[in-house]
């Protein structure tokens, strides 16, 4: 566990690492001038002009090298200093905290109704192979997952909030705003994830300890609980780490479509603002989100399973 | 006899319905090809044409899938717009395979530091999730589909890489690669007959479901307004495009999102159950 | 923890039930595109006035004339250099604190110091003298009523103000006050009980940045939102059926046009200018891409009538006298369609952007009806900034832009900026004309509308023969309003919601 | 005496019948075997008795446990029997156990749930059962952290906690190390001794022996004979019996060992080797000589095939060295493998395998078919897969192929533990015939020492101290007992 642990740290530091260098050697090669954009940013496209352009340039010292900026950047970083966002004056630090907030809000609201939805649903198909709610499952899962989120999250606006009027369509602050755009990630979590927990339960009912566990003269609901349950969570909560990425990537889309001030909202609009220090610090934040995420999962696989915590 | 004979009976169930599905897959997969690629030859229409005056007109004889809000002609775009996405996922796919295959079997075969330091450089593409990769890649070059298919095939090549590297290495070790080495056979050989016949169904999957990512992705940044621009026909821009119209011209809305997810599905099909 | 879960996802489904109560409830729900850029009224200060939180010094009526709002009265000294500003005495900051020439002062000054509109009037101080503020000016300028209406002259009180000038809090005198500020998306203000003016019907209000049309149209059509600012095209068709809210259009001093390098050595020909605007089919933009009838013929809109120049002849549409212009040019159709003359195409970029979705698809449109007359066009939609960036390195050949000429209430602001001698970023390009130059000099000496008359005809008809800028279209705002609300006006200037005069239906 | 289990015209179908009716019964204190090779249906007739046939296959026919007389075509009889009356002790015992299960705990289920004792008694008794057998330290333990005796037991005890008295014993040896057999005949006759029923499915003729009580031998879905495991062993009927009998490496008629002659082939030198921190073996010396057979024996993981791997050069040795012969190319060193399977690519046919050899050392293809021939081998069998042949053909193509390249030092490791007797023997004769007749020398290493006495010039034994540890299943860490 330690050495798991350690693993995640090292991934980490090399998400600082990629993230400081990599967006910063993006930005600095976005095209355009950098003083125009984020003085479109700050201003507006009606406000934007070479007078606001240049008190950018002057403002911000945009005039200095990029490798001194980078060492700035990384400088700060160990102070836990995430610079100022150059399109508002905010603080990155405070602005990330806000918006990760929200982020963290959705995602989790997310990750529990997939959860809620997807291995339920995955182990009745898998008890039974082929069965009726198998190929219904197969059927709706491969449907779902042809479909892009903003293609699933728009059907459900249309039909639950235009349509049938029961959900707010977007925004945010109230918490039914939540239930839509978690939804749409959710069903997207789901569709895979009912599909590993059929898979590991066909897997675990074929498996010969499950045979084992019957002739043993367990009921069917105690050869479940005791032998099927634990065994087919680990795949389970396993592929959560894999999920995390199109979760993190999912929220970039479905927050813009459901205006939800998370992080990837922030995130899009900080590319096009050419918001440098936004940028990294989103980014950078999202990377170590992920990171943390899966050293969660690696947290809960250690406690769920105690091959583990032996090994 | 009879135990072998059970065992194998229910595996080739099993795998007989997987080549079904594949086949439906490869079969949806030809038809959206070859739609794809004979509209332009058999309907030779402009897709950024316009004609004003038949803005979003449903389907007739002289158009058969109707037009846009622009009065472009629907088939073209469909095809057009196909013809990108598919082109796009196919290199972007094949630039992946390529060098993720090769590093794969280079790391597992070389071992020590050399798989060291190219799994280091997966984890480091693991950490960052590739979409904010490929937004910031799209913001450096908007308007050009390169910067798409620069940073999907970045995201895609880790799996590959993965995949060839763990399976080379159980490979590499086993009794079988021992001894055709034993038995006097060179690397090359060892590649040809040990590891590519175990790795190229494994490509067709990854790829297949490489294709469908990344078909997704390039939708999905349409969406956002990083990807291609308009007037560029690109599936996913089509369908941020006409959603305004979904209650006016729901014909049109529908077409590109039929499109994309038979597509997909197709490419989920082909790709097997295994493939997520 | 499993137990918990499930608790608050059931909890979350069952608030599903009485969850609509969003935009039924008390709270005014306002969605617009655009995002609040910080608590500086020099990034946000459009938002704090449209909110009806922050107030500046002159107001504006529905015509752009200017009205008393925190400065009661004023006056002109006779060499029309020193501008005397009476402040209102009732007015109070929403600290408490009362509104003082201080406070005027501090706030201007710092404007001044920042990118925005104040800076480029001919300030030379700006002082307190007893309850008035005295600005006085190195030289007549006759905006300057108009450019202390902008909203980056907002004044915020003294204690808005970190010591480098930067607020760190948004104070100003408005009738409601912020409640909560979650830049860049979310904004609620609440009634302001100390206001010095009439005092609104409406309690509390919400703003949310939506970036996406669809979206925005989806709230208004679900009703997550009671007043939906800038409705696309297709979303004003679909909720004009709607039974729950009303679609409200308003014609404003905006307009699309197309930007040229009248430096170009294909554009450098007054001729050849016009020959593009004779290939556009003004109509049929408007009809296919706005929806409503707004073929501009000339560069202002009959609304913005000190500017409309009834007398021109307006822009036409005729593509064969386009290409017998561009022919007697010398222009030759080429192999592959396109015009050409020595060896060289008639290829030109056009760079628009995206951040108003309509302008990509009229790009679209006009890179096909120049296709019509051989002109090949590549569109670069792109960030907004490149069009000022590549106008100060000569760079650009056309941008397309949707230029709003009520920066400040009076368009002479807006003109000043963008139709400088050899141009501006926003208006024309290595363009210049003796007599329009002299006009627009003229017009910023004189603040009196009837007498500054014939000079805005001679511009504008100026404008209108020589093209350095080829009007496309003109604007109107739309919102879709829900029902329940009454007396909702859209303003022409877009600088207020107009939230304070708006009242719930009974 | 009461039979506790009769079995009545038991048979099993497919899409047709598998396993032709076939009657038994089971009486306490009286072992009954079922022995036969692999696809023998064995098992088949075992799982309908006790009602564990895998979907699309059927039963039919009646069984009575316990006096309560089932008909197996109407199926899901059984169920309330399980555990309480009739349990299975599954094959490969370390694949049974719940991976994610402590060892008590899997025991203490049926305690718990099968006769509803309390869960402090259930875990009490489970605790006893597995001091009972020797495991009182394993109770904490994962099925991972069991050796595969440990497995067995812990399995066993699993089984049994329901209060069953008959057990259904599936291939109880099967991968396990030889020296673990006599525990577990040992485990499995204390059972019959305190009057418990046991049916055995086996394919190990050894342990039928032992068992001693009653037998049945099936072969190709038919119950062949049937009697006295004494009798039916000491006289037995059916050729099939006498052939499976003869195969006994015991059987074999004594070979005759030949003196080293001519300059060695190969030599070892002081050979050393740790793995794991732990010391294989040291100071070795070897010479081998032309044509002759060197047997290796010893208990798993006694570092027996690592030798062989030294003298190939696939390993190299911590201390000491190998020489080749001069002159002698490394291509003229062979092996063959233990699972010939994982010996060949595993996705060309033999025919592009073998002539892709033929192709790289511009051999003469008219070899082949004659050596076929010598092999038994048909020729059509060249257009197949590896996976598509029996283990005997493939390890005789493992033999062709090595000798097309006519070796003089062939390492055989383990080449016919994963074969049934009969084709072991067959297969062994091949071997030795064919290095005689090549003057190639041959290394022969296996955990039967019976075999290796038999076949060899002259053995090698290893480390007879080695911890007990699984053979064979790679699962099974190697060095996993507590």
């Amino acid at each position: 566990m330690t050495r798991t642990l350690g693993y995640r740290l090292f991934q980490a530091l090399l998400v600082a690492l990629t993230v400081g260098v990599l967006t910063f050697i993006m930005v600095r090669a976005l095209p355009g001038d950098m003083a125009y954009r984020i003085a479109a940013g700050r201003y507006g496209y009606d406000m934007v002009n070479t007078d606001a352009a240049n008190a950018v340039r002057t403002e911000l010292g945009l005039d200095r090298g990029g490798a001194a900026a980078l060492g700035q950047w990384f400088w700060d970083l160990v102070r836990f200093d995430l610079g100022v966002s150059v399109v508002s004056g905010e603080p990155v630090i405070d602005e990330v905290r806000h918006q990760l907030g929200h982020t963290v809000e959705l995602a989790l609201a997310a990750v529990l109704m997939s959860l809620l939805i997807g291995p339920p649903l995955g182990i009745l198909a898998g008890l039974r192979p082929g069965g009726a709610i198998d190929r219904g499952l197969l059927l709706v899962s491969s449907t779902l997952r042809a479909l892009p989120h903003f293609v699933v999250g728009l059907l459900l606006i249309i039909v639950l909030a235009t349509g049938m009027g029961i959900l707010p369509a977007a925004g945010h602050g109230e918490p039914q705003n939540l239930i839509l755009p978690a939804l749409t990630l959710a069903l997207g979590l789901a569709a895979v994830s009912s599909r590993v927990a059929r898979d590991a339960m066909a897997g675990v009912v074929s498996s010969p300890y499950y045979a084992f566990g019957r002739t043993k003269g367990l009921s069917e609901a105690q050869v479940f609980l005791r032998h099927g349950l634990r065994n087919v969570s680990v795949p389970i909560v396993t592929y959560l780490g894999v999920q995390f990425i199109y979760l993190i990537e999912g929220v970039v889309v479905v927050e813009t479509l459901f205006a939800w001030p998370g992080i990837g909202h922030a995130l899009v609009h900080a590319i096009f603002a050419r918001d440098v220090p936004v940028i990294q610090g989103t980014a950078l934040v999202m990377g170590l989100m992920f990171v943390l995420l899966n050293a969660l999962v690696d947290l809960a696989c250690y406690l769920i399973d105690p091959r583990r915590q032996t090994a | 006899m009879t135990t072998i004979a059970v065992n194998s009976s229910s595996s080739v169930l099993e795998q007989k319905r997987i080549s079904v599905g594949r086949f439906i897959g490869f079969t949806i997969l030809a038809f959206i090809v070859l739609f794809a690629f004979l509209t332009p030859l058999v309907w030779p229409v402009d897709p950024t044409k316009q004609s004003l005056r038949n803005v979003l007109a449903g389907p007739s004889w002289s158009e058969p899938l109707g037009y846009d809000h622009l009065g472009r002609s629907m088939l073209a775009r469909l095809a057009a717009a196909l013809r990108l996405s598919l082109g796009l996922a196919f290199l972007s796919v094949l630039t992946a395979a390529v060098p993720g295959v090769l590093l794969g079997i280079l790391a597992a075969w070389k071992g020590g530091i050399v798989d060291r330091a190219l799994s280091i450089l997966g984890d480091v593409s693991l950490a960052l999730p590739g979409l904010l990769l490929v937004l910031m890649l799209t913001a450096i070059a908007p308007d050009s589909p390169w910067a798409l298919y620069v940073g999907i095939s970045l995201v895609l090549w880790i799996e590959y890489f993965r995949l060839t590297r763990a399976t080379t290495r159980t490979l590499i070790t086993s009794p079988a690669v021992q001894a055709s080495r034993l038995l006097g056979f060179g690397p090359a050989y060892i590649v040809r007959r040990h590891l590519w016949p175990e790795i190229s169904p494994m490509i067709l999957t990854v790829g297949a479901f490489g294709a469908a990512t990344a078909i997704m992705a390039i939708a999905a940044l349409g969406f956002v307004s990083v990807g291609v621009r308009p007037p560029t026909p690109e599936l996913g821009l089509m369908m941020t495009e006409l959603l305004p119209y979904y209650e006016e011209a729901p014909h049109a809305l529908l077409q590109p999102i039929v499109v994309v997810f038979l597509l997909v599905l197709s490419l989920n099909l082909i790709a097997g159950r295994k493939a997520r | 923890m499993l137990r918990t879960v499930s608790a608050l996802t059931l909890g979350l489904m069952l608030g599903i039930g009485h969850a609509h109560a969003a935009a039924g409830d008390d709270v005014l729900d306002i969605v617009a595109p655009f995002e609040i850029n910080g608590t500086d009224p020099s990034t946000a200060g459009d938002l704090f006035l449209k909110m009806g939180v922050a107030e500046t010094l002159v107001g504006a009526d529905e015509a752009g004339k200017p009205i008393p709002a925190l400065a009661a009265s004023w006056e002109l000294s006779d060499d029309g250099k020193v501008w005397r500003f009476k402040l209102r005495s009732n007015a109070i900051f929403h600290d408490g604190t009362p509104l003082t020439a201080e406070a005027v002062v501090a706030a201007l000054t710092v404007a001044r110091g920042k990118p925005g509109i104040l800076n480029k009037a001919p300030i030379e101080t700006i002082a307190a003298d007893g309850n008035d503020v005295v600005i006085r000016l190195s030289e007549p300028f006759a905006p300057l009523l108009a450019f202390l209406a902008q909203n980056t002259t907002a004044i915020l009180a003294l204690a808005a103000y970190d010591d480098k000038g930067r607020v760190t809090q948004v104070i100003g005198t408005g009738p409601f006050r912020i409640s909560l500020l979650q830049a860049p998306q979310k904004m609620t203000v609440e009634r302001f009980d100390g206001y010095w003016g009439e005092k609104p019907s409406i309690r509390a209000a919400s703003y949310l940045a939506v970036g996406r049309g669809e979206t925005r149209a989806l709230m208004a059509e679900s009703g997550d939102a009671d007043y939906v600012f800038n409705l696309d095209p297709a979303s004003r068709t679909r909720l004009s059926r709607s039974s729950k809210v009303s679609v409200l259009s308003v014609s404003i001093p905006r307009s699309i046009l197309l930007k040229v390098n009248a430096g170009d050595p294909l554009l450098k020909d007054a001729r050849a200018r016009q020959a593009l605007s004779l290939a556009v089919d003004r109509e049929g933009i408007a009809a296919a891409i706005l929806r409503y009838p707004a073929a501009a013929n000339q560069l202002f809109p009959p609304s913005v009538a000190s500017w409309h120049n009834a007398n021109v002849p307006p822009l036409t549409y005729d593509p064969a006298k386009a290409k017998a212009l561009l022919a007697d040019l010398g222009w030759k159709p080429g192999s592959d369609g396109v015009l050409a003359k020595d060896g060289q195409r008639f290829a030109l970029t056009l760079v628009t952007y995206p951040d108003r979705p309509e302008l990509p698809l009229v790009a679209a449109v006009l890179q096909e009806q120049l296709k019509e007359v051989g002109v090949a066009i590549t569109i670069n939609s792109t960030n907004s900034s490149e069009i000022p960036a590549k106008h100060q390195d000569g760079t650009l050949q056309m941008g397309l832009a949707a230029r709003n000429f009520a920066l400040v209430p009076d368009p002479i602001g807006t003109m000043l900026q963008d139709y400088p001698p050899q141009g501006g970023d926003w208006g024309s390009m290595n363009w210049s004309n003796a007599e329009f130059d002299q006009a627009i000099k003229d017009l910023s000496n004189i603040s009196d509308t009837a007498q500054g008359q014939p000079l805005r005809d001679k511009a504008v008809s100026i404008l209108q023969s020589e093209l350095p800028v080829i009007p496309i279209a003109w604007y109107q705002q739309t919102a879709a309003v829900s029902k329940k609300l009454e007396n909702v006006r859209l303003d022409p200037f877009e600088r207020n919601f107009g939230i304070a005069s708006m009242r719930w239906a009974q | 005496m009461t039979a506790l289990l009769v079995a009545d015209g038991v048979c099993v179908f497919a899409r047709e019948r598998i396993v032709e009716p076939a009657s038994l019964s089971l009486h306490p204190g009286r072992p009954f075997t079922i022995l036969g090779e692999t696809g023998s249906g064995k098992s088949l007739l075992a799982q309908a008795i006790m009602g564990t046939l895998p979907t699309g296959l059927r039963a039919e026919g009646s069984v009575t446990i316990a006096g309560q007389r089932l008909s197996l075509a109407s199926g899901q009889a059984h169920r309330s029997l399980w555990g309480r009356v009739i349990s299975v002790l599954p094959q490969e015992p370390w694949l049974a156990l719940d991976p994610t299960m402590r060892a008590r705990e899997q025991v203490a289920e049926g305690y718990g749930f099968v006769q509803g004792l309390s869960e402090a008694d259930a875990t009490r008794r489970a605790q006893d059962d597995l001091a009972n057998l020797g495991l009182a330290r394993a109770g904490g333990m994962l099925p991972s952290q069991l050796s595969g005796g440990m497995a067995q037991r812990v399995a066993f005890a699993a089984a049994r906690a329901g209060g069953a008295r008959i057990v259904i014993a599936d291939e109880p040896t099967k991968g396990l190390d030889v020296a673990r057999r006599d525990d577990v005949i040992a485990l499995l006759m204390r059972e019959v001794a305190e009057g418990g029923g046991l049916l055995t499915i086996t394919h190990d003729l050894e342990l039928a022996r032992r068992m001693g009580g009653d037998l049945a031998v099936m072969l190709n879905g038919v119950i062949i004979e049937q009697g006295a495991a004494e009798t039916v062993l000491g006289n037995p009927q059916h050729a099939y019996t006498r052939r499976l009998i003869e195969a006994d490496p015991a059987h074999w008629p004594d070979g005759q060992p030949r003196p080293a002659t001519g300059k060695p082939v190969l030599t070892a030198e002081g050979l050393g080797k740790a793995r794991g921190g732990q010391r294989l073996f040291s100071g070795q010396n070897l010479a081998v000589h032309p044509g002759e057979i060197i047997g290796v024996t010893g208990p798993s993981g006694c570092g027996k095939s690592t030798f062989g791997d030294i003298l190939l050069g696939l390993l190299p040795p911590d201390e000491g060295k190998v020489q080749r012969a001069e002159g002698q190319p490394a291509i003229k060193l062979q092996k063959l493998y233990q699972d010939p399977p994982s010996a060949f690519p595993q996705r060309i046919t033999l025919r592009r395998a073998i002539l892709d050899l033929v192709k790289r050392h511009q051999l003469d293809a008219a070899r082949i078919e004659p050596l076929l021939e010598r092999l038994r081998l048909a020729p059509e069998l060249l257009d197949r897969l590896p996976t598509e042949v029996s283990g005997g053909e493939l390890q005789r193509f493992a033999l062709l192929r090595v000798l097309l390249l006519d070796p003089v030092f062939l390492f055989a490791d383990e080449p016919t533990s994963r074969l049934d007797l009969i084709t072991q023997q067959e297969t062994i004769e091949l071997l030795v015939e064919l290095a005689r007749e090549r003057n190639c020398a041959v290394l022969i290493v296996s955990h039967d020492t019976e075999l290796i006495r038999k076949v060899s010039d002259r053995q090698i034994r290893f480390g007879a101290d080695r911890p007990e540890s699984p053979s064979g299943d790679q699962r099974m860490p190697e060095d996993a007992l507590a």
